[in-house]
């Protein structure tokens, strides 16, 4: 059983992508209280605008990177906008919350595949199962492949970002006060609606970063949002769910285990198809809930 | 003198729940106006209706002459009247400065850092612990994080709800010590609330005695507390 | 004294965060007694009840009832053993009416299995002779008017009534009150706790009170515990208690 | 005229057959305040309950032997199967029966593993579990070839070959629609209960259920157990009315049309579940017709689904009660409280 590089390098580059997507989810939760179930779909989002810029603009692929970050931004905030801040305010329970967030997955998938057949129409291009080409970087003589570099480049400067906007800032001060005790924050006069707003477009933001990586490794379509949802889902359980930090430790758990124990258990003397795959992360939730349900920040948040 | 407050046949309370049946009262400017009452009177839903906390169900509040019955807490607080909440006063994730720079959010830099300097002259403990998070405070020093908070804001009213619930005398007296100094230093109107009825009578201008929601005294805090009944009153013994 | 204790706390504690609501509680609920806590507001009479009722787990000491320690029991254990709680808040089912809140809270359990609703007509003679004694607490506590209101349309004094009416429609053996009659009207307040005081009488039933309005529920007490910052700090005949230095103190401060 | 027959049997089945999922949501939902977001995993536990085992058994009944894949022959000998049905209808009858009872047994224990896990916690968290759990078993049933033929699906003999045509298609439909019955009888028996009563109490007010002695957990896993025994059913009449099952047909779109038709039709009323499902099938069936009418530069269903999506979120945020609100229940005194001339009265009658 041999792990070539390409595969701890694989493992780097999804774990990347996964943390930025749980810790974002994380970020939504934290402000609605309650689970989002189309937040795979906004990376989808972001990486169906980065597309369609490239398309129109012909640039080199990684400069549609903020595209991404815009396109994922600007859907959440509309999600948060027009569908859970209006539902809040008219009293809904955070289980009909759970079920607009359904919804809205199934209206945001079916919206990408009229998107996908457009854009075919128009542009003869593929517009599902499409790829990005990579590039090689040359870096003092070593090539490193371009995702390997620009994911983990991104996941560092996005949370270095979001760390001292959180900790530094007077708005990011006024962000945790408000997810830890709205009321008071309103009675402060810090309006509330607008800095939850601000996280939503920011977690939109990440997960379009995070999608705008999936065509690099798999042939991405409308629906593979759903698809990404029980990784991104068992990374921010296995996290703590609240904890912005344990979301991101929780990704990359979640991400390496799943390249490399799926790669392992294809391996001779097992040769399990790939197609069992989301198994590993199912199994890193079950574990989670039934041994350590408040998430492995509950083990280091404890002694505070 | 001018009224700060006056409040007429004011009723409040939450979703259904009547609570306050109606008081008519003033409050004076720079006054120490103590409210007292046995628990469950109404005491602090009568502080939450005053600063929009709670569901106002009939009577007018005058501000400074201005009507601010329907002003939402914010705004309320713009007109220069802080309300100190008995609970949740505080953001306990936060630090004791980011809590103070939180309370004073509409502030530029300079004005916040003069404003912060004054805070800690009047609340020269705080410096202590200026940096930690305020859930790993006493509860002497939260109180005094959320006095910080409201003072930041240069108030001229301040109501406080029972700001020395749960503390140990010493703390309380610290506590008393600097309302007192809100009214005679700075010239500020002060309301308080308290359950520490003695204290807080013999420190007040004038008081008021509140029993399931109405009043039952409304004069001098010395008489009241020289009041041979105030034991059983206070108690709600008497009906 | 002659009976041991119903139910008895030991050296109960619990904190939340770093604040400290029960440092050592230790109560004795004797049998057919009305019990009583009182203290001023933050003094963890609340928390108390929370822990007995089981809705907190305490931090360390033990509850034990009728000899048995309930500690860990999850509320509807304790339901079984005849231990029944409202709420300080109440909490009404709020898209049911009155009439069937009422019969959620019966003893006798037709909602025990899907299979007995389908399979068999029973249960509906049953729910009769429930109906009727649901009425007769309503008319008890003078809501039997409303028995086809939906709760949440419910006065909060009126909410008060019905969850007291749950809790006697359970024929619990043990009640824990949590503010029965804030926010009820003085006339009303009295009926009730004279009904506290005739089922104790007639029915052997045990009560443990938290309470504010005094005034009113003083008179019909056998025992009072004061509370004070998370200890007792006085305990005996209301009388006693009521002129012990140590609770005008706590109540008006030092 | 005869294709306005076929649709009337196809609208009439489909009928019978969503109305047993959304009786079993709203018995969930509706009355115990959990949406199992799981739902078309349970729905797919019946049909690949059947898949696996009709032809089978059909075989071996039929005494024929089975020569090559399961995954490449199962259509071939499932017709085979379905010739030998249309002599012997009690063989016929036998099959779906017992693989109704085997479905069933199915549906429950399986609907009280997967949510095992997640049952004591907040309903995202089960909610998670279960969309993971339906997932894993569609890709299972893909993947898996002896199970139900893998990507291939595998064919299921009629059990209705026995009846002559048009009979046959009327039977499917009396089929679809007395189970349909029976469930939503069921349902509203349940509903109008002290069954359902303290389902409701449990979603009003968790802690009080508890203070009163309702063991939430154990209701929770019932009322799962239940539900998905229902969702079973109707996975086996779905599959026998296809005459095929294929994995990728158990997508969790179809967990959302379920809620969709709960949440519309009204949720906590079972009267709402029967409006919502047949609202959902007239709109499905008119966008259908439309299909052939209508050029859009992208495929129609798509724009189906975003119109679904569209609406559950409308009536989420402007009619959160749906067509037909939830009403205080009624459970016995509905029956003594009449005036003489059968008139309901308000208040209580002796």
């Amino acid at each position: 059983m041999m792990l070539d590089t390409n595969i701890l390098l694989d493992a780097l580059v999804y774990s990347n992508m996964l943390a930025l997507l749980s810790l974002s989810l994380t970020l939504t939760i934290m402000t609605l209280k309650v689970a989002n179930f189309a937040h795979g779909d906004l990376a989808i989002i972001g990486v169906y605008g980065a597309y369609t810029f490239l398309i129109l603009a012909h640039v080199a692929t990684y400069l549609t990177l903020p595209i991404a970050f815009l396109f994922g931004g600007l859907y959440a905030l509309l999600n948060y906008v027009l569908v859970y801040s209006p539902m809040r305010r008219r009293g809904a329970n955070f289980v009909m919350l759970m079920i607009a967030s359904m919804a809205i997955d199934i209206a945001t998938r079916s919206m990408l595949q009229m998107y996908a057949d457009v854009l075919k129409l128009n542009f003869k291009v593929y517009s599902r199962a499409f790829i990005f080409n990579d590039v090689v970087f040359n870096i003092a003589g070593t090539r490193v492949r371009g995702l390997v570099l620009i994911s983990t480049l991104s996941v560092v400067s996005l949370l270095a970002i979001l760390y001292v906007l959180l900790m530094k800032t007077k708005f990011g001060v006024a962000m945790r006060a408000a997810i830890e005790n709205p009321a008071l924050a309103e009675v402060l006069g810090i309006n509330v609606e607008k800095v939850y707003a601000t996280s939503w477009f920011l977690a939109g933001g990440f997960a379009g970063v995070a999608g705008f990586f999936l065509p690099f490794r798999i042939p991405t379509s409308p629906d593979l949002g759903f698809i990404i949802l029980l990784p991104i889902f068992a990374a921010s359980i296995l996290g703590g769910i609240n904890s912005l930090s344990g979301a991101v430790i929780g990704g990359y758990i979640v991400g390496v285990s799943e390249i490399l124990g799926t790669y392992l258990l294809s391996q001779p003397p097992i040769n399990l198809s790939t197609a069992y795959r989301p198994a590993i992360p199912f199994a890193i939730l079950i574990l989670t809930l039934l041994l350590l349900p408040q998430g492995i920040a509950s083990l280091w948040s404890r002694g505070e | 003198m001018a009224n700060v407050f006056e409040i007429d046949e004011l009723k409040v309370g939450y979703g259904k729940l009547e609570i306050i049946h109606g008081v008519t009262f003033s409050v004076e400017k720079n006054e120490l106006f103590v409210i007292v009452g046995p628990n469950g009177s109404g005491k602090s839903t009568l502080l939450k209706g005053l600063f929009g906390l709670a569901s106002i169900k009939g009577g007018k509040i005058l501000f400074n002459g201005e009507d601010i019955t329907k002003l939402p807490p914010h705004e309320r607080s713009k007109l220069g009247l802080a309300y100190h909440p008995q609970l949740n006063n505080t953001f306990e994730n936060l630090t004791v400065r980011e809590n103070i720079l939180l309370a004073g959010y509409f502030l530029d830099r300079d004005e916040l850092e003069r404003r912060l300097e004054n805070v800690l002259e009047f609340l020269p403990e705080i410096r202590g612990f200026m940096e930690r998070k305020v859930k790993t405070l006493s509860g002497g020093e939260r109180q005094m994080v959320a006095f910080a908070m409201n003072m930041i804001k240069e108030p001229n009213t301040v109501m406080f709800d029972e700001p020395t619930a749960a503390l140990s005398p010493k703390m309380a007296d610290l506590i008393f010590d600097r309302i007192r100094r809100l009214k005679t230093e700075y010239g500020l109107t002060v309301v308080l609330v308290e359950q520490n009825a003695k204290k807080a009578l013999e420190m007040g201008d004038r008081a008021m005695l509140l029993v399931t929601g109405s009043i039952k005294y409304l004069g001098p805090a010395q008489e009241l507390l020289t009041h041979e009944d105030l034991a059983s009153m206070y108690l709600g013994l008497r009906d | 004294m002659a009976d041991d204790p119903l139910l008895r706390t030991v050296n109960v504690k619990k904190h939340f965060g770093g604040v400290v609501a029960l440092d050592g509680v230790s109560i004795d609920v004797e049998p057919a007694k009305v019990t009583m806590l009182i203290g001023p507001n933050g003094s963890g009479k609340s928390t108390l009840i929370n822990v007995i009722g089981g809705a907190l787990k305490p931090d360390g000491g033990q509850v034990i009832y009728g000899g048995d320690d309930i500690t860990g029991l999850p509320p509807h254990k304790r339901y079984a053993l005849g231990i029944v709680r409202t709420f300080q808040v109440p909490k009404p089912f709020r898209s049911l009416s009155v009439l069937e809140n009422m019969l959620t809270a019966s003893r006798i359990r037709l909602d025990d299995s899907a299979a007995k609703i389908l399979f068999s007509s029973k249960w509906e003679f049953e729910e009769k002779r429930l109906i009727e004694k649901a009425f007769e607490i309503l008319k008890l506590l003078n809501i039997d008017h409303l028995w086809d209101a939906r709760s949440d349309q419910l006065s909060g004094g009126q909410m008060k009534l019905l969850e007291m009416g749950r809790a006697l429609m359970s024929d619990p053996k043990l009640l824990l009150l949590d503010e029965p009659v804030a926010g009820v009207n003085p006339t009303l307040a009295h009926d009730i706790m004279s009904h506290i005081v005739k089922l104790r009488d007639e029915m052997g039933l045990t009560f443990l009170i938290v309470e504010h309005r005094l005034d009113i529920t003083l008179r019909y007490v056998d025992k009072v515990y004061a509370m004070h910052q998370g200890r007792i700090i006085s305990s005996g005949s209301p009388s006693d208690v009521m002129s012990d230095p140590h609770v005008i103190e706590a109540y008006l401060g030092d | 005229m005869i294709n306005l027959f076929l649709l009337m049997v196809d609208i009439g089945t489909m009928y019978g057959i969503f109305l047993i999922l959304a009786s079993s949501m709203e018995l969930e939902y509706g009355e115990l305040g959990i949406p199992n977001f799981g739902k078309v995993m349970f729905f797919a536990a019946g049909a690949f309950t059947v898949g696996a085992l009709a032809v089978r058994i059909g075989t071996w009944l039929a005494g024929i032997t089975w020569e090559g894949e399961f995954k490449t022959k199962s259509i071939l000998y499932s017709t085979l199967v379905s010739r030998y049905f249309a002599s012997h209808p009690l063989d016929a009858i036998a099959v779906f029966l017992f693989t109704l009872f085997l479905a069933s047994i199915m549906g429950a224990v399986l609907g009280i593993v997967a949510s095992y896990p997640a049952i004591r916690l907040r309903e995202d968290y089960l909610a998670i579990t279960l969309i993971a759990a339906g997932e894993l078993f569609r890709i299972f049933g893909r993947n898996y070839d002896p199970l139900i033929g893998g990507t291939m699906g595998v064919g299921v003999p009629d059990v209705l070959a026995w009846l002559p045509s048009g009979a046959k298609e009327a039977g499917y439909i009396l089929l679809s629609l007395s189970f349909a019955a029976a469930t939503w009888l069921i349902l509203y028996r349940l509903s109008t209960s002290p069954y359902g009563r303290t389902l409701r109490a449990i979603r009003d007010e968790e802690l009080a259920a508890s203070t009163l002695g309702k063991d939430i957990v154990k209701y929770r896993m019932r009322v799962l157990a239940l539900g998905s025994a229902m969702a079973a059913v109707a996975g086996v009449i779905y599959a026998f009315y296809m005459g095929s099952v294929l994995a990728d047909d158990f997508n969790p779109l179809k967990t959302f049309l379920v809620v969709l038709m709960v949440v519309l039709g009204g949720s906590g009323n079972p009267f709402g579940t029967l409006v919502g499902v047949a609202v959902y099938i007239l709109l499905d069936r008119t966008l259908a017709i439309l299909k052939h009418y209508v050029v859009l530069p992208f495929d129609i269903n798509y724009f189906a689904m975003f119109l679904f999506g569209v609406l559950l979120l409308l009536v989420l945020m402007y009619k959160p009660e749906g067509i037909i609100p939830e009403r205080p229940l009624l459970t016995v005194r509905a029956k003594f409280c009449r005036r003489e001339d059968g008139t309901p009265e308000r208040k209580l009658c002796d």
